[in-house]
């Protein structure tokens, strides 16, 4: 982590982190609240400096068809969109967890369904949780509520990609797109050689060597059997991802007689409602996961015997309390609460609505 | 320390370009900070505002309810959020193009003519920087040389040759600045 | 005087009867086997009139599947006596 | 003479590439994919680049065309190939990127793809199979179908005025500032696929001079498709398609 403290927009720090971490490339079209990212690398214009390449693409489609053909070739590559761009990019995506190849997608959300907004919204958590593109595959998914943690989880996302062969996505909004907060960026890192490419990544399309056959990159396999363990063997890969990497955060939930469930943007909204009824006298504590996929449900089942009530608190209908009413399994209440369309709520609706609860 | 403040205006009025800087100074005062803007599509002219949060503590939610200071630069302004003061909270206005005045007695209400005159010095680039001088007077929550650190820090290199020129505005602004009711 | 003398081996289970090669042939020497047929039932080609291969190997470059593999040598005169 | 005094290394003159593997080809027998595969293998054999070239295949009738020539390759969505290629070629510019597609992927899902890749220039050869037809979904209109010509989507024939006319999509290239190479070829007999061969090398040589992109199309016969054998969907090829797509450089700076 370097000394140097900068302020700037969670967009800005992804595009910083994204060159210091070494990527090798990032392929985006605009749209907003998330164009600051292709901006940012723009200006910084890092193939002048660590050899990263930066593309403005035609299209959603072309941008993650070139992120499948860099991730292809082991290379760290990423690109970026909001919502509608996102929609656009699952059947890409789908290829990419299928083909098995590391890269990172960063969604910062806007409200839908449609054209929808360009106002933060937490509406895509299905989508990226869920599925979104076709076929059985899983995203891990971060979702990061600071612009600290814009910066932090680019390296997070990327090492977690290659360490698993699997597209890693940072899931946020406008809001933390948007704000400017104090940000320690990561030190440089050198981009890998070919060489250590080659050795890093021995199914790389770098073109082949004596020592080896051809590598190729398909997705299809018209033999149902054999497609069958390709699944399997991508279900036992997804599974590994659960037992080892989930991340959340707990905030004074070790007192706490409710507690509310919320990520990025409404956990920080959330973290004020905790002051506000803790100044009341009410014992309210947040869980924040910090890994949609795989999701907190353990922690979540453990508090499920020890709290009298849940409450999500999402800029959606009502979507990730999905998971959290599967994590409790019936033992307590679990209620929503959300605004819709681009509207974010305050701390002072948050709390209402848990006063509503109790 | 926790001051909750939003800056809202025209656009093209620099209210982006404030708050930026007011985040800035408090990051060289020591301070967190945290600065989210009210966005839309790119357009010229229109409203802005952002919300700024400066405190000594890690902040929570960017995002609040009610301000300890409202910074109002225009009608529309005005109207949506005089009542979104805290009671014994802080309004500052720029009457230039207002006709219905504040009307809360449960608030500090301060009135800045920048507008007014960024005209008479012939400069309406440093309109922003004279009601950032009317603010800091009145509210002195981070000393001059770090609001110039501050400024220094966000301008571009390119326009650093403007730093003395804002630094006047501020001082200016101090100047302009008198208390309503 | 010399002449050229070519000759067309057939991958006959990797041939799949299509004929083009049989119609590239300026000599005429290669036919679809009338009756037999290979292991994926295609009537794979041979060479009819093998005295006449110039070696062009037209039927070669024409060949889907690569089936076929062509030779040509110049042989005097003399040697024909 | 036998067969033992003819043949031999010295007099070899033909023989299956040796880029190209056993793997027995999907293709229909007669298809022209098969011709095209043995060129592009044999000319990076001859040009001695097997280890720096990546092949980037289509969905289509193409989309096995890693199986069977021995180089690294990507197998793209269908008509992304281009964005595919501009990618693997950004982030590996020492290396001989190529693409292979058909005119649905190539002139039709792609169509965006294919014109901004060429119009940025990006240093990749297009190898561009036009059959006129969707082979591998059965027979269907394809984008450069010819006019009233029966499809099992225009069972009538291509009505021009319902459903366009056949789509002349490297003509159109070969306006673009970043296209170096726009060719039209054909490999239904001997001498056009010694021609073909030669501007496939062409165009892969361009590649590998950051010349900018290079397309070569080759108008070809699909006999299942159409509903013919080979040699008459050869002849057919030569006798219709050829007036509506004639061979010959559009482009060749």
């Amino acid at each position: 982590m370097s000394e140097e403290i900068s302020l700037m927009k969670g967009n800005e720090a992804i595009a910083h982190a994204a060159v210091r971490y070494g990527a090798d490339g990032y392929f985006g079209y605009p749209i907003t609240p998330q164009s600051e990212i292709i901006e940012t690398l723009m200006e910084l214009a890092p193939w002048k400096t660590t050899g990263m390449i930066v593309m403005q693409a035609e299209s959603e489609l072309a941008a993650i068809n070139m992120v499948y053909g860099g991730a292809g070739c082991g290379k760290a590559v990423m690109t970026s969109s909001s919502s509608t761009g996102m929609s656009l990019k699952m059947e890409g995506i789908s290829y990419i967890a299928a083909g098995e190849l590391p890269c990172l997608l960063v969604n910062v959300m806007r409200g839908g369904p449609g054209l929808g907004t360009i106002q933060p919204s937490q509406s895509d958590y299905f989508q990226t949780v869920k599925g979104g593109g076709h076929g059985d595959y899983r995203l891990i998914t971060l979702a990061p509520y600071s612009v600290q943690e814009m910066a932090d989880f680019v390296a997070l996302g990327f090492d977690l990609a290659f360490k698993y062969r699997t597209p890693s996505m940072i899931l946020t909004d406008g809001v933390i797109g948007q704000m400017m907060e104090k940000v320690r960026l990561p030190e440089f890192k050198r981009r890998r050689s070919e060489e250590e490419i080659r050795k890093q990544c021995p199914w790389a399309t770098l073109g082949r060597t004596p020592d080896r056959a051809p590598n190729f990159l398909t997705t299809l396999e018209m033999d149902s059997s054999l497609m069958e363990q390709r699944n399997i063997h991508l279900q036992a890969k997804y599974k590994e991802i659960q037992q080892n990497e989930v991340r959340y955060q707990e905030v004074l939930c070790d007192d706490a007689d409710y507690l509310l469930v919320a990520f990025g943007s409404a956990a920080r909204i959330c973290l004020k409602t905790v002051d506000l009824a803790r100044a009341e006298g009410l014992k309210v504590g947040l869980l924040r996961p910090i890994t949609l996929w795989p999701f907190p449900s353990e922690i979540l089942e453990k508090y499920a015997s020890k709290v009298k009530g849940m409450l999500t608190v999402e800029l959606n209908a009502g979507q990730m309390v999905e998971d959290v009413r599967l994590a409790v399994n019936g033992k307590m209440p679990v209620e929503h609460y959300g605004r819709l369309g681009g509207i974010v709520p305050t701390p002072d609706h948050v709390l209402e609505a848990l006063k509503k609860l109790i | 320390m926790l001051q909750e403040i939003v800056i809202s205006g025209f656009g093209g009025q620099g209210v982006l370009s404030m708050g930026k800087i007011l985040a800035y100074s408090g990051i060289m005062e020591g301070k967190e900070v945290s600065w989210f803007p009210a966005y839309g599509p790119e357009q010229r002219g229109g409203t802005a505002n952002v919300t700024v949060i400066l405190s000594d503590k890690p902040i929570s939610s960017p995002i609040v309810d009610l301000y300890d200071i409202v910074i109002v630069l225009n009608q529309p302004s005005l109207d949506k959020f005089e009542s979104k003061v805290k009671p014994g909270g802080t309004l500052i206005y720029d009457d230039y193009g207002i006709r219905r005045k504040p009307a809360r007695k449960d608030i500090h209400v301060f009135k800045i003519e920048a507008m007014d005159e960024s005209m008479k010095m012939n400069n309406t680039k440093v309109f922003n920087m004279l009601v950032l001088g009317g603010l800091l007077k009145i509210l002195p929550m981070i000393k001059l040389e770090n609001v110039m650190k501050g400024l220094k820090k966000s301008l571009p290199k390119r326009h650093r040759k403007l730093l003395s020129m804002n630094e006047e505005a501020i001082v200016h602004g101090m100047e302009i600045i008198s208390r309503e009711g | 005087m010399a002449k050229v003398k070519g000759y067309v081996e057939v991958n006959t289970q990797r041939c799949k009867g299509c004929n083009l090669c049989v119609v590239s042939c300026p000599a005429d020497v290669l036919e679809l086997q009338p009756r037999e047929v290979n292991d994926k039932g295609y009537h794979y080609v041979y060479m009819k009139n093998p005295d006449d291969c110039i070696g062009c190997a037209n039927c070669g470059y024409v060949c889907p599947d690569a089936v076929l593999t062509v030779y040509r040598k110049k042989i005097e005169e003399k040697e024909k006596v | 003479m036998d067969k033992n005094e003819l043949t031999g290394a010295e007099t070899l003159v033909y023989a299956k590439p040796r880029l190209v593997n056993d793997t027995e080809m999907h293709y229909c027998p007669g298809c022209s994919h098969g011709v095209v595969h043995h060129l592009v293998a044999e000319v990076i054999d001859e040009l001695g680049w097997a280890e720096k070239t990546i092949g980037v295949s289509p969905v289509g009738c193409a989309v096995f065309a890693h199986k069977y020539v021995d180089i690294d390759w990507q197998q793209a969505a269908h008509g992304r190939a281009p964005a595919v290629a501009t990618a693997i070629k950004r982030l590996n510019p020492d290396k001989m990127v190529f693409t292979y597609q058909g005119d649905g992927d190539l002139a039709a899902i792609g169509t965006a793809e294919t014109i901004h890749a060429a119009n940025r220039g990006e240093n990749i050869a297009i190898i561009f199979i036009n059959n006129a037809i969707y082979g591998m979904t059965g027979g269907q209109m394809a984008p450069t179908t010819l006019n009233q010509m029966v499809t099992t989507t225009c069972p009538e024939g291509r009505d021009p005025r319902i459903m366009g006319n056949p789509l002349k999509i490297v003509d159109m290239l070969a306006l673009l500032d970043g296209v170096c190479l726009a060719t039209r070829q054909s490999v239904h007999t001997a001498a056009a696929v010694k021609k073909t061969k030669r501007m496939i090398k062409l165009a892969f040589e361009n590649a590998m001079a950051n010349k900018g992109t290079s397309i070569v199309e080759v108008v070809s016969s699909c006999n299942a498709g159409w509903r013919m054998n080979p040699v008459d969907a050869n002849n057919w090829m030569a006798e219709n398609m050829l007036s509506v797509f004639p061979v010959g450089d559009l482009k060749n700076l």
